[in-house]
């Protein structure tokens, strides 16, 4: 039992590497230019949001959405204490060059974009973590929506800029950046998901009175998810400022969190694998696969493909999406995951047969 | 004279004007087996919610171990309506949540089973661990607690064994059938080390064979686990064999208390059960 | 006086958008309290309803393209359940509250492929949409009348719940599903009767609310829809009533916050309401209280 | 069934893939890939197409340019910005890499200025056509542009209030998150303080459709000008409040507002609505009849063109800066001699054309050298455009 954990262990850490290296790779054979990368770019980092919502959602059962204010919080975190002072009057051009006068490193500017986005979430945790289902979701999205304003009004434009633009801040080049950091955070989530508050979190999920009763403190446990899920939200907001490298707060939509429910969803509620791959399959589709859908002037020969025009493309997407939603109900994966012990396990199955087969002969 | 270990005084559960439970005081003393009887909608899965923290009652207050752990009297709108004895008795207001009164040691399984239906069976068990764990969140997540989550799964292991449901550890909890899931409620419960049980209708759905099992085992579990057990339960046979003492509800009110054979023959509890259609 | 004189142009847009955004939230409260969905959808049924008379109107007199208009969109509201929300019967509610989420989505796509993104503005409806002053507060027509056809559509509404046989198979439902259902209520027919009755009022109160603010956008249902559905949410969501004054107070309170110049603020302050209700009234103001049976 | 979906699926995006890569090269002439970076849709949708229709009337009309001796035809990529800072850099990664050699584009600043990055770390130059934000080329040094600034044109318009109507206290009303309105505001308001006049500013949220209040308050402030800057999305739903609520005082925007759906909003109203602009129509210059002849009969014959320029065919000045910026882009590539992005922008500040909008040269930081900005406003019988006056800063 234990060696088979180790060798899990080491095959693991093998894929990933080997993940690591392609992709070190492919950005130096491919153009650097290719729509591969901003596919693995943004993919990584809606793939990391993605997991900190089905971490609430899927694993605890709270119907939160407000992921879109949180990774505002995070996304302007880390701009804000990021832009070097030198481009500060540049950025902060209404407001005399904003207030803050210094920046940090980017890893602490990053780690404290999570604590930022963790902090108000516990502070709006307190009162509307006892809301209930729907009025839970929709309490959150309005503070979402709160958060989105704030952050627009010009009265606090020296730490914001008003609406307008942030930039100017370190940004990443590789593809193996948010890979990598996305990775880490998603690993945390997985390690919590499989600790024993992963689990007090499922029982809650499945069963509050129950899980009450059991001596599991409901507000205590809810407010850790919903503060720890909105960390990692942060930290995603923090990538996605660095993929971007603007950042204003009117894209941070409630029709954001939506498309970020639907990857949950598509994945499976419930798996993390799923929504990781559901969210590289949702960003390239929408991204880079379909794009041809809006050339008006394709021509497959002579013949000139009715219907393609700009906005096709998000025609298809939609209808695709809404197939998904109604055959597979329970989303890629449903609840359940690809793990490294799984693979091996039908591995060894397969082989096992294998061996049966040439016996019996 | 053994210790008292549950104490309920004047406890009233008033919900706007329906009164749920009237001026119910009991006691249940150390090591023994207490039954709640009464006809449907006596009040009886009421006054085990009150117990454990599920609702606040509108009056009456209930000690543990000699310890006060819940009171309220009636407030607000609650002191036109209240329709109980007692008033004015108690004056503080103490009004823990569940998981406070599973923490001093009370545990309690329900009704209508109650188990967490994505997880097998080891897993609920290996839950109700989570509220005697030392770890926070960060040395959980990070496994500074491993030492700590091996000797939780060997008790859970131990826990199941006991209670023969080590068999069945892997299987999703849903797929038992009727009975062990009775029993791994009973377990998951046990899990989080209590002094008192309570169990709301362990016998529910059961044919007479495992009644029958039911009665041993609820003994067993009382001598192996040094517990008091309190228990709602509508199978008679069940009842008179295995209590110490009961108390018979009706309409929210008691109506009758003493050792089973003084129980049968109170005239009281005889019209109660006939005056129903049963 | 002087205070009435001054907010009285904030008092009658509020009052008018009001009554627009109540007649959307109907459709909002109306399914959440059969379903218990949220059908993000119905705001972009308010766009399409909207887009429906632009494009009729180039070819038929507005009498005409607007009922044909108003038809159309409940019978889109029947199909939209139809497809989407049918076969997720049985699912898991976040599954049916996801197709809702797609199906806006999708509805917002083709418009927008069929408007080929740019604004289409909405035809000047005669009388309705002309200026007229009261008492010195130039507005359009359309903003007194609003109130009224609410009411008016309220009351119809309220009477058809209470007296019709499809009325009071909706109150069964909505008690309780699975009894209805065994009870012989033909479920169906009842959802698909819920959904048509809000898409046909979603479309009269899109016909007045474009008359007033004529651009019509791919995404312009999504505010509209989402204040909706907060005014359902802040009623106490599956109350008609608690929709109808919900809206009320959401349309007034966010014009008077802009006459105070806190225009940053309108939209969210939907929200800080709605969440400062929540908190003393965890299911709205005229909610029924949820019990939890242990 | 699934299964065969699933297939189908697999399928489906598969021969996509297959289509995507084997895009159709042209036979013949060695093809140039000029981007064109403008919004289709969104709250800027119109005016980007107006703008990406004088490109493609430039395109058609010299299809082929001559670099470093080798005949190119002349290939535009159009992507969709979506008027929207957070798709920006899709689309603009999408235009690097399928290798264009330079980008056209944006109407709308702040999609230029989320671009930026992405265009200079992949080292392909572009040279924005109607964004007039300073911060667009501000430290970035692949950022070309042919129209003047915002600093200039809110001066311009500061003066323009205060000489033409006397004002002395103006409402001015930007987009919350808007960069081009948000900052044209801000130098309206800095120049028309400094002229000594008072300012009341508001910014309404995006998706706003409702601009009764934003009227009202401006009547309720007692102000002599509005000043909105906004999308002409907006605007058209301000002129028709502002007719509703019978607004007296003169309604004041910038570039944006010079486009036929304003004209079509005003036409019959009795809202007084003043625009700066790049391009007058009705000059007797031969250079700019010929283009404004050229792009009528362009436009009544293709019907696509006639529905992106707002179904008639009231030119709009930028479509008459996209026009320009096309041959400002083929000057580049003629001068450099190559197709690579680090070759057009080492000779872009050399780059000089006279345009139908005037005359193109860049200054130091890659800002449009230009002194002058055009007055026009709306004759609300006739729902054309009047001549008013030839501004420039004093």
């Amino acid at each position: 039992m234990e060696k088979e954990k180790k060798k899990d262990l080491i095959f693991s850490l093998a894929v990933i590497a080997f993940v690591f290296v392609a992709v070190v790779v492919l950005e130096n054979i491919l153009p650097r230019t290719s729509m591969l990368f901003t596919v693995l770019k943004k993919g990584s980092i809606y793939a990391l949001v993605a997991v900190s919502m089905n971490l609430l959602n899927g694993f605890t059962g709270l119907f939160s959405l407000g992921q879109a204010g949180f990774m505002l919080l995070g996304a302007y975190t880390y701009a804000v204490f990021t832009i070097p002072v030198s481009q500060r009057a540049a950025v902060y051009q209404y407001f005399d060059g904003g207030i803050i006068q210094f920046s940090l490193p980017v890893f602490v500017a990053i780690i404290l974009a999570g604590l930022v986005a963790a902090f108000f979430a516990y502070l709006i945790g307190l009162p509307v973590l006892k809301l209930k289902s729907d009025y839970l979701a929709i309490a959150t999205l309005g503070f979402a929506e709160i958060i989105r304003a704030l952050f627009q009004w010009d009265k606090l434009g020296g730490l914001t800029n008003g609406s307008n633009l942030l930039r100017r801040f370190p940004v990443f080049k590789s593809s193996v950046f948010p890979l990598a950091v996305s990775g880490i955070c998603i690993a945390v989530i997985v390690m919590l998901i499989n600790s024993t508050y992963g689990r007090a979190f499922k029982a809650i999920r499945d069963d509050e009175v129950a899980a009450e009763a059991m001596g599991i403190n409901l507000a205590h446990h809810k407010r850790m998810a919903f503060t720890i899920s909105s960390f990692f939200a942060g930290i995603s907001g923090a990538l996605l400022a660095m993929f971007q490298t603007t950042v204003q707060a009117a894209q941070f939509k409630s029709a954001m969190t939506y498309e970020i429910l639907l990857i949950v969803v598509i994945g499976g509620i419930g798996s993390v694998s799923g929504s990781v791959i559901s969210s590289f399959l949702f960003i390239a589709c929408s991204e880079w696969w379909l794009r041809f859908l809006d050339n008006a002037d394709t021509y497959i020969g002579a013949f000139h493909v009715p219907l393609l025009r700009p906005g096709f493309r998000k025609v298809v997407f939609s209808v695709v999406i809404m197939a998904i939603v109604l055959l597979y109900q329970r989303g890629i994966m449903g609840d359940s995951e690809i793990s490294v012990a799984g693979i091996r396990k039908k591995l060894a199955a397969r082989k096992a047969a294998a061996a049966e087969k040439k016996v019996s002969k | 004279m053994s210790r008292t270990v549950l104490e309920m005084n004047d406890i009233t559960m008033q919900f706007g004007g329906v009164v749920a439970v009237n001026s119910f005081s009991m006691h249940v003393d150390q090591g023994e087996i207490v039954s709640l009887i009464g006809p449907n909608g006596a009040g009886k899965t009421t006054a085990f919610n009150v117990i454990t923290g599920v609702y606040p009652p509108t009056n009456g207050n209930v000690f543990f171990n000699g310890e006060k752990i819940i009171e309220n009297h009636p407030r607000g709108k609650m002191k036109k309506l209240y329709a109980g004895t007692g008033n004015g008795k108690y004056t503080e207001h103490l009004e823990p949540t569940p998981d406070m009164i599973t923490k001093l040691g009370i545990a309690r399984t329900f009704q209508n089973i109650r188990l967490w239906k994505s997880q097998s069976v080891f897993d609920n068990v290996l839950i109700a661990k989570h509220l005697r764990r030392t770890s926070n969140v960060f040395s959980a997540t990070f496994r500074l607690n491993a030492a700590e989550e091996k000797r939780q799964r060997e008790e859970t292991a131990e826990l199941l064994n006991i209670l023969g449901l080590y068999d069945v550890r892997d299987n999703n909890c849903t797929s038992l059938p009727y009975g062990l899931q009775r029993r791994l409620e009973i377990a998951r419960a046990l899990a989080t080390n209590p002094s008192l049980l309570l169990l709301d209708e362990p016998a529910a759905g059961m044919n007479p064979q495992e009644t029958i099992d039911l009665t041993d085992f609820v003994g067993k579990i009382r001598d192996d686990f040094k517990l008091t057990v309190c228990m709602i339960e509508h199978h008679m046979d069940l009842v008179m064999n295995i209590s110490d003492r009961i108390y018979v509800l009706n309409f929210g009110a008691l109506i009758s208390k003493g050792t089973p054979a003084e129980v049968q023959a109170d005239p009281a509890v005889i019209s109660a059960y006939l005056g129903e259609d049963e | 006086m002087g205070f009435f004189q001054t907010n009285l142009p904030y008092l009658l847009a509020g009052i008018s958008t009001g009554g627009q955004y109540a007649l959307i939230a109907i459709g909002y409260t109306m399914v959440y309290g059969i379903l218990r969905l949220i059908n993000f959808a119905h705001g972009d049924v308010f766009m399409c309803a909207a887009l429906m008379v632009i494009y009729s109107s180039s070819y038929l007199p507005l009498y005409i393209s607007i009922p044909i208009a108003i038809v159309a969109t409940g019978l889109l509201g029947f199909a939209i359940e139809r497809v989407a929300y049918k076969p997720l019967r049985t699912a898991p509610r976040m599954s049916a509250m996801i197709s809702a989420i797609g199906m806006s989505y999708l509805i917002q796509n083709l418009a927008l492929y069929v408007t080929g993104g740019l604004t289409k503005y909405y035809p000047p409806v005669p009388f309705i949409s002309d200026s007229i002053e009261i008492f010195g507060a130039m507005t359009k027509r359309v903003t007194v009348i609003t109130p009224f056809v609410t009411l008016f559509l309220i009351i119809v509404l309220v009477s058809i719940i209470k007296y019709t046989k499809i009325g009071i198979a909706m109150r069964a439902v909505s008690r309780d599903f699975e009894t209805a259902q065994l009870m012989g209520v033909k479920i169906n027919s009842v959802i698909s009767a819920t959904f048509v009755i809000g898409s046909l009022l979603a479309a009269i109160g899109s016909s007045l609310f474009f008359s007033n603010y004529t651009g019509v956008t791919p995404t312009v249902g999504g505010m509209p829809g989402l204040k909706a559905f907060v005014a359902a949410v802040f009623g106490g969501i599956g109350s008609i009533p608690g929709a109808v004054i919900g809206a009320f107070i959401i349309g007034i309170c966010e014009n008077l916050i802009k006459g105070m110049g806190l225009t940053t603020f309108s939209d969210a302050f939907t929200f800080v309401l709605l969440i400062v209700v929540l908190m003393f009234m965890p299911t709205g103001l005229f909610g029924e209280k949820a019990t939890d049976k242990v | 069934m699934k299964k065969t979906i699933a297939i189908l699926a697999v399928l489906f995006v598969s021969a996509a893939l297959v289509f995507a890569g084997g895009s159709s090269e042209a036979k013949g002439n060695k093809v140039v890939k000029i981007g064109v970076y403008e919004p289709a849709s969104g709250d800027n949708g119109a005016g980007g197409k107006q703008e990406t229709l004088g490109i493609q009337y430039a395109n058609s009309v010299t299809p082929t340019v001559n670099i470093g001796g080798t005949e190119y035809d002349v290939q535009l990529v159009i992507v969709d910005n979506e008027s929207s800072n957070d798709k920006a850099v899709t689309a603009a990664s999408e235009l690097v890499s399928k290798g264009v050699s330079l980008v056209l584009g944006s109407y709308g600043s702040g999609v230029s200025i989320a671009a930026g990055d992405t265009f200079a770390s992949a080292q392909v130059p572009a040279i924005g056509v109607t964004c007039t934000n300073p911060q667009v080329t501000l430290g970035n040094d692949w950022y070309y542009r042919i129209c003047f600034l915002d600093p200039f044109q809110g001066t311009v318009l500061a003066n323009y209030a205060k000489d033409a109507f006397g004002a002395k206290k103006a409402y001015a009303l930007a987009k919350l998150g808007d960069d081009y309105s948000v900052g044209l505001c801000n130098y309206f308001i800095k120049a028309f303080e400094s002229l000594g006049g008072q300012v009341v500013y508001e910014t309404f949220p995006e998706g706003t459709s409702d601009f009764a209040a934003y009227v009202a308050n401006a009547k309720k402030s007692g102000c002599d000008v509005f000043f909105s800057p906004v999308s002409i999305e907006a605007a058209a739903l301000i002129i028709e409040q502002a007719n509703t609520q019978g607004l007296t005082m003169p309604i004041l925007a910038g570039d944006t507002w010079d486009s036929n759906v304003v004209l079509g909003a005003a036409k019959g109203t009795k809202v007084s609505v003043s625009v700066t602009t790049f391009f007058v129509e009705g000059s007797k210059d031969p250079q700019i009849t010929a283009f404004v002849d050229g792009l009528k009969n362009y436009l009544a014959s293709n019907a696509t063109a006639m529905t992106n320029n707002g179904g008639n065919d009231e030119i709009a000045a930028v479509t008459a800066m996209g026009f320009d910026a096309y041959y400002t882009a083929l000057e580049a590539l003629k001068k450099a001699g190559s197709t690579k992005g680090a070759d057009i922008q080492k000779v872009l500040p050399g780059v000089t054309y006279k345009g139908v909008s005037g005359d193109i040269a860049f200054d130091a930081n890659g800002d449009a050298v230009r002194t002058v900005a055009y007055v026009k406003s709306v004759d609300n019988a006739t729902g054309k455009w009047q001549f008013v006056s030839v501004q420039s800063v004093k």
